[in-house]
């Protein structure tokens, strides 16, 4: 769809720039956004799309540049001056009230008034149309607290719909989403475009970018650099735009496992249903992918492997000796390892450093000695380097993109030398650069020997990195697929049974 | 020697006795133009023991020092001796170690005093309670004993509950005594050993509206109880000197700075105050 | 039943579920009034539950305000000074200036007012943490309270003002305890049914998020303490009304004594998520747990224990609840 | 310089940033220091630095203790009364039962001890809150307190135990400041270099986090509150030899300073950032500024008032040097 030449730009920028202290995240970057068009912002971690969606939408101001709205000179001091324009910003981070329902949350500051009270009924029959648009269909009254990330993130997206923006910005709205809820929500932005509104896209998934957006804008250490508006652009060109240079591949060529079994699961069930009778084993040296739609239980049955949650019946057998695992700390000790999904409440503790993280992950292996400065500091600089996290170990890890977040996660663990290394969703919100370097550790994992899971809501990637992969649906084992078997209509055809 | 500086350590300064002591003091310093340095425990032992370390830091000719606590009474009095500082003790002593002297009101009597007349008005029979002061003070040990005495000589008159406040006010009056009003609804007399006490056992009385009469005693004169027993609040109290206690102290402690002997106990009286002599008090304090 | 659902949104089952935190303390308070009802013959009777409500007012009025502090994630140390400031304000425009005592009260209001002003610009202006701007007005407020008298208490106001908390008009409620009841009813409205009332969830639960939502924090902030401020001054007027007399040293302590109403009440001391129902529970358990060992003739020392052991298992009867769901 | 940059990794300015929170308050400290060495010709001698250190003992050794604590993210109501617990156990053992006053104060450190192994077991096995686990503590281990002795005060130890806290060795140090010393000392070892120490920050920045890294987090937990009890036990036991005497209204609100002391000093009540150095600050400004009052002769109502001023004006300064930055 091409946007028509006589209209004019809903949001005009110019020349705008952010500096945080020192640092410019954000160089002299101008963009026009018509009405009914779909604009993708793309660029690595840390190229500053969040800052600019969050200057657009009045949560950050700019320190350099101008803006108009509808030709009118546009400067939101506050969150609400944008949104009272129509401008609707859908955070990268949920931003929810989890003790909250879910009605309340979508009429956030907003909410439905009758003679100058809370109009609590109307509020939740609101609310449930929201839902139902992208096919959620849970009672609105219920608190968000205990839903999945997916479903969280679907609210937010409900949240944003309910406004009646005439700009949308959506940052990185499918990270957390599989690939129905990505349907629906496709859905939802075709139909707003119809109806006339702007929309900016933010995402690390290629395939999206090229499915529902019309032009793309590519931005890199903060400046623009290039826009593509030809839908034919191979990816390989955008990609490289972003990354500026060039990319050989994405996924490195997979080792061949050894015959010896390492983990054995037999007939594993969890108290709570999310996952029951699953069997399988990995090998050294080999990486097993586990696929399936959301909820499906990937993440309760890599936890309960991890220690981190009880499960109720079955065995679990690292090198042939059965284990019984309390709590995460039992998996550690035999040297099964997790990264969890959630990097930001389970993986790191983001206020601290860096090496303090890699750090809280070894301690008994530093303990009943003296942990001194330079102690420390050796462990985790060897830590940083060996897996080529881009930081220093004192800085905070709040301080670094998401793509070294995560690096750290990996490397806090991979420190210790684990014989089995589950990794849940260890790529969500990472670029496609720091991507491909997430992958190579993982194969080299498997070239050393390790047993590997991974788990990943992006089919493309389970794909590519596994040897064999296990498909859950609604918390079965649906089958294991060999690589040679495996596409993406063999897997999800497995997932929806 | 001669008294220059002159370190007042108070208790509490909430009590209404204390402060109305602390008040006498400066005023009769300041005649004499002695630098008064005040301090206020707030009821804690401990602090009272950094805030005379500081008096001495501050190079005080002597202390008058009322013990905020039962129990740590004694440290101050040690400290101040070793710097060789004058103490002059009012209203609690410390058995183990007393000040140079001892200025307070003869509870003991004064207490059978109160208690005598409480327990005639009520006709000599009923249930009692009795609200103490601070547990282990030489006022509460005194005013204790004192009605006991009294208490002996009347057989129908049972003591039913008895409980301890801690900094003497009218918010644990009021407090104590309704708990004491819904565990024994009957009680006729109370004998609350200050006056913060007993206003607070009044009101308590007041809000509760029992069928029968109560007797209340209090002791102390303060200020507020006795506008308050002119209106027939309550029934009796036995009226302190604190204005003299506060000259005296000074004038001790000036003695004790020039090396004059002065005797270790010096007893006030206190006078039984009812609604027919109050106004005279009122006008006047002693 | 299904009526229900329809009219209000909520069947009674649901009801119980609005208390989310506080059923385990609910059952507590039940259990505790059912055992002392059997174990005393004085407990249960109108008498005494009006006395327990004549008990509870100040604390109730108090544990109002911090229930909207506690919700935004605040806490207020400096409530039991604030009544004091007030009483005392109070008592010297009327018994000192000898200006009428509405003028007072006013001036009461009004002091304790300024004074959880000046917490919440602390707390949004100069990001003093809550904790401490409130434990800072806790120590200065009560020195001021103290110096307006030279700590002194004053006595004696007009006959009208005691009767507030002494007539039990129809026979039944104090004025005192009708204002408690007034008080809590309004703040359970508010939280409610006012978008200011939500706004407070919204800023308990995650402030960044109720700013990107468009909600003036800062404001709603301060509005809290002032609020909480202002009900200690109110609650520190019907305890000049109860003991028919002010001094400084009022109200002692009871900065935890309130806190702990709430948070036995199920309001979660982290933020965003608890009523004021829960803290009417709260409430009630503390005053009817004091009058039932009294009436129990429990010793103090003991009461002491009994007290602790008592809101541990309230409390607590929640999670064993949940454990079994 | 260049050398103790090498050997420890830390230049003078980095030594500073270790304090992270704290340097608003030791600015606030040094300030405070400067205004009384010039106000007063009293405050700048060794021997009123001397009372300084011997006034803050009881604080120092708690605010330790509550360090722990605050670190992981609780909160301990319960310090005062396990300091009266202690007190009262020694004294009775001591001077009632009549056994070794040593003896007694081993049973006095155990029995704090299991006051801090109640709370921390209702935390972690009940999900009690730590605030409510604390306050029924508080309640509790009062009541017990009075107990031992009916409320009575026990008077009168052997003298070497009162001379702990007088005598000054080699005319410097009494033995319980010594005491103080070291358990600041092995604190601040134990949270920096020890596995165990480096445990309460990972609990406190996310107990989520530190589980999944294989911590046990309920056992680190219940070590925390253990030893905060035993501390504030040990700190009772320099009270009762300060004081030569134990009663059981000792150390009434003294959860509220211990708390104040260590988030004066920079360490945050939601958990996870702080430690010793800055706690020592906090105890610190409150130690002078209580004695720099007294020397002062500032009048007691009007040093609440002041003491208030200054607490916010050590914290406040934080914000506003940040802010320039
Ligand atoms: N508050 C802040 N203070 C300092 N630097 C910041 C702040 N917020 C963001 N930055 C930095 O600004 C840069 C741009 O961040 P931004 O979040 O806009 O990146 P992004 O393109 O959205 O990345 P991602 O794909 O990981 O979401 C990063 O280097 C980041 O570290
Ligand atoms: N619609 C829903 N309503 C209530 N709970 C749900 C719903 N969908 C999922 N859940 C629960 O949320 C939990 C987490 O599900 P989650 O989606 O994380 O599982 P998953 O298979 O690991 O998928 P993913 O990792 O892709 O998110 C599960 O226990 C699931 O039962
Ligand atoms: O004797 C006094 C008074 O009775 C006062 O009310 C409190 O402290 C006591 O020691
Ligand atoms: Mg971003
Ligand atoms: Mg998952």
């Amino acid at each position: 769809m091409r946007r028509c030449a006589v209209t004019d730009p809903v949001l005009s920028l110019r020349g705008i720039s952010k500096w945080y202290g020192p640092l410019q995240v954000l160089k002299n970057v101008s963009l026009d956004v018509y009405p009914g068009e779909v604009v993708a912002l793309l660029g690595e971690n840390g190229a500053g799309k969040s800052t600019l969606s969050g200057i657009i939408a009045g949560s950050r101001t700019p320190s350099e540049g101008s803006m108009t709205w509808l030709g009118q000179p546009y400067a939101p001091a506050t969150p609400r001056e944008a949104i009272d324009k129509g401008v609707v910003l859908i955070h990268q981070e949920l931003q929810l009230l989890p003790q909250l329902s879910i009605a309340e949350n979508v009429f956030i500051g907003r909410w439905p008034m009758k003679n100058g009270v809370v109009d609590r009924a109307q509020m939740v029959r609101r609310a449930q149309d929201q839902l139902a648009r992208l096919n959620l269909h849970i009672p609105a009254t219920r608190t968000v607290a205990g839903l999945s990330t997916a479903n969280q993130q679907l609210i937010e997206i409900a949240k944003a719909l309910a406004l009646n923006a005439k700009l949308l910005i959506l940052d990185e709205p499918t990270a957390a989403l599989g690939g129905a809820e990505t349907e629906a929500l496709f859905e939802q932005v075709r139909k707003l475009r119809s109806q006339g509104v702007g929309i900016v896209y933010i995402s690390h998934r290629m395939e999206e970018i090229k499915r529902i957006t019309d032009r793309i804008v590519v931005l890199r250490d903060g400046e623009r650099v290039q826009e593509f508006s030809d839908s034919a652009t191979p990816v390989r060109t955008i990609v490289e735009s972003m990354v500026g240079r060039p990319l050989d591949r994405l996924f490195p060529a997979l080792p061949v496992p050894t015959d010896h079994p390492v983990l054995q699961v037999s007939g594993l069930c969890s108290p709570d249903n999310s996952f029951r009778d699953v069997t399988f084993d990995v090998r050294a040296g080999e990486i097993l992918g586990i696929a399936g739609l959301v909820g499906a239980g990937r993440t309760e049955l890599v936890r309960a492997i991890s220690g981190a949650d009880p499960i109720s019946a079955g065995s679990i057998k690292l090198e042939g000796e059965e284990l019984r695992l309390r709590d995460p700390a039992d998996a550690i000790a035999k040297g099964i390892v997790m990264v969890p999904e959630d990097r930001k409440e389970q993986g790191l503790v983001v206020g601290h450093r860096i090496g303090e993280n890699i750090i809280y992950a070894n301690l008994d292996k530093l303990g009943g000695r003296w942990i001194t400065p330079s102690v420390k500091r050796s462990f985790a600089e060897k830590a940083v380097a060996k897996f080529g996290v881009k930081g220093r170990a004192e800085q905070y890890a709040s301080d670094l993109s998401g793509g070294n977040q995560q690096k750290v996660v990996i490397a806090k663990w991979l420190m210790r030398d684990p014989k089995v290394v589950v990794l849940d969703e260890p790529t969500r919100g990472i670029d496609v650069g720091a991507r491909a370097g997430i992958y190579d550790i993982i194969v080299n994992l498997a070239k050393r020997g390790v047993a590997v899971i991974v788990v990943s809501s992006d089919l493309e990637e389970v794909l590519g990195v596994s040897n064999r992969i296990l498909v859950l649906a609604q918390g079965k084992q649906a089958g294991i697929l060999n690589r040679d078997q495996a596409n993406d209509v063999s897997v999800m055809e497995l997932a929806t049974i | 020697a001669e008294l220059k500086k002159l370190g007042l350590a108070v208790a509490n300064l909430q009590a209404n006795f204390f402060n109305q002591i602390k008040q006498s003091v400066e005023a009769e310093a300041k005649k004499r133009g002695i630098e008064v340095i005040t301090v206020d425990a707030k009821g804690d032992g401990p602090t009272q023991v950094n805030q005379i370390q500081d008096l001495l830091t501050q190079k005080i000719d002597a202390l008058i020092y009322i013990p905020a606590g039962a129990a740590a009474a004694t440290v101050p009095v040690k400290l101040a001796k070793s710097a060789g500082i004058p103490v002059v003790n009012v209203d609690r002593n410390a058995e183990g170690a007393p000040g140079d002297t001892f200025l307070a009101t003869d509870s003991v009597a004064s207490a059978k005093a109160v208690c005598d007349y409480i327990l005639k008005e009520a006709g000599g029979k009923g249930k009692m309670v009795i609200i103490h002061g601070q547990k282990g003070t030489t006022p509460e040990v005194d005013r204790s004993k004192g009605c006991a005495e009294s208490l002996k000589a009347y057989p129908d008159v049972k003591v039913v509950a008895e409980q301890f406040s801690n900094i003497w006010s009218q918010d644990e009056g009021f407090q104590i005594m309704q708990n004491m009003l819904q565990a024994n609804p009957d009680v006729s007399i109370v004998f609350a050993q200050a006056d913060g006490l007993a206003l607070g056992a009044a009101q308590a009385i007041k809000v509760a509206n029992p069928s029968q009469k109560i007797v209340v005693g209090g002791f102390d004169g303060d200020t507020a109880a006795l506008e308050a027993l002119s209106k027939g609040v309550f029934n009796v109290t036995a009226t302190q000197q604190t204005q003299k206690m506060g000259r005296d102290a000074v004038e001790n402690a000036a003695k004790l700075v020039a090396g004059e002997k002065v005797p270790p106990v010096q007893l006030l009286d206190a006078t039984l105050t009812t609604k027919e002599n109050v106004a005279g008090f009122i006008a006047n304090h002693p | 039943m299904a009526l229900d659902i329809n009219e209000h949104g909520l069947s009674s089952g649901a009801w119980l579920s609005k208390l989310k935190g506080a059923t385990g303390p609910l059952v507590g308070l039940l259990a505790l009034c059912v055992f002392l009802s059997l174990s005393t013959d004085t407990f249960l009777s109108v008498r005494n539950g009006l006395n327990i409500l004549d008990q509870i007012t100040v604390l109730g009025i108090m544990a109002v305000g911090m229930t909207f502090v506690i919700l935004i994630g605040g806490i207020d140390l400096s409530v039991g000074s604030a009544l004091a400031l007030a009483m005392m304000v109070m008592g010297w425009t009327a018994n000192v200036a000898g200006l009428p005592l509405p003028v007072g009260i006013v001036f009461a209001l009004v002091a304790s007012g300024v004074s959880g002003l000046i917490v919440g610009l602390l707390v949004t202006q100069f990001r003093v943490p809550a904790f401490i701007a409130t434990l800072a007005m806790m120590s200065a407020a009560r020195g001021v309270a103290n110096m307006i008298t030279d700590g002194q208490q004053i006595v004696g106001f007009p006959d009208w003002f005691m009767m507030l908390a002494i007539d039990r008009h129809f026979g039944v409620l104090t004025a005192t305890v009708f204002l408690m009841l007034a008080v809590v009813l309004a703040a359970w409205l508010f939280l409610h049914f006012r978008s200011e009332g939500r706004m407070l969830y919204a800023v308990g639960g995650n402030p960044e998020v109720a700013r990107l939502a468009g909600i003036n924090v800062p404001l709603v902030t301060i509005g809290v303490y002032v609020a909480s401020s202002v009900l200690a001054g109110l609650a520190g007027i019907v305890l000049a009304a109860r003991l028919d007399s002010v001094q400084p040293s009022s109200g002692l302590g009871y900065e935890l004594d309130t806190i702990a109403a709430v948070v036995i009440g199920g309001t979660s001391l982290s933020g965003g998520a608890g009523g004021i129902g829960g803290t009417l529970i709260g409430v009630l358990i503390i005053g009817v747990l004091r009058n039932g060992l009294n009436l129990l003739n429990v010793s103090p020392f003991l009461q002491q224990v009994i007290i602790g052991i008592v809101i541990v298992l309230a409390v607590g009867a929640e999670t064993i609840r949940r454990r079994r769901a």
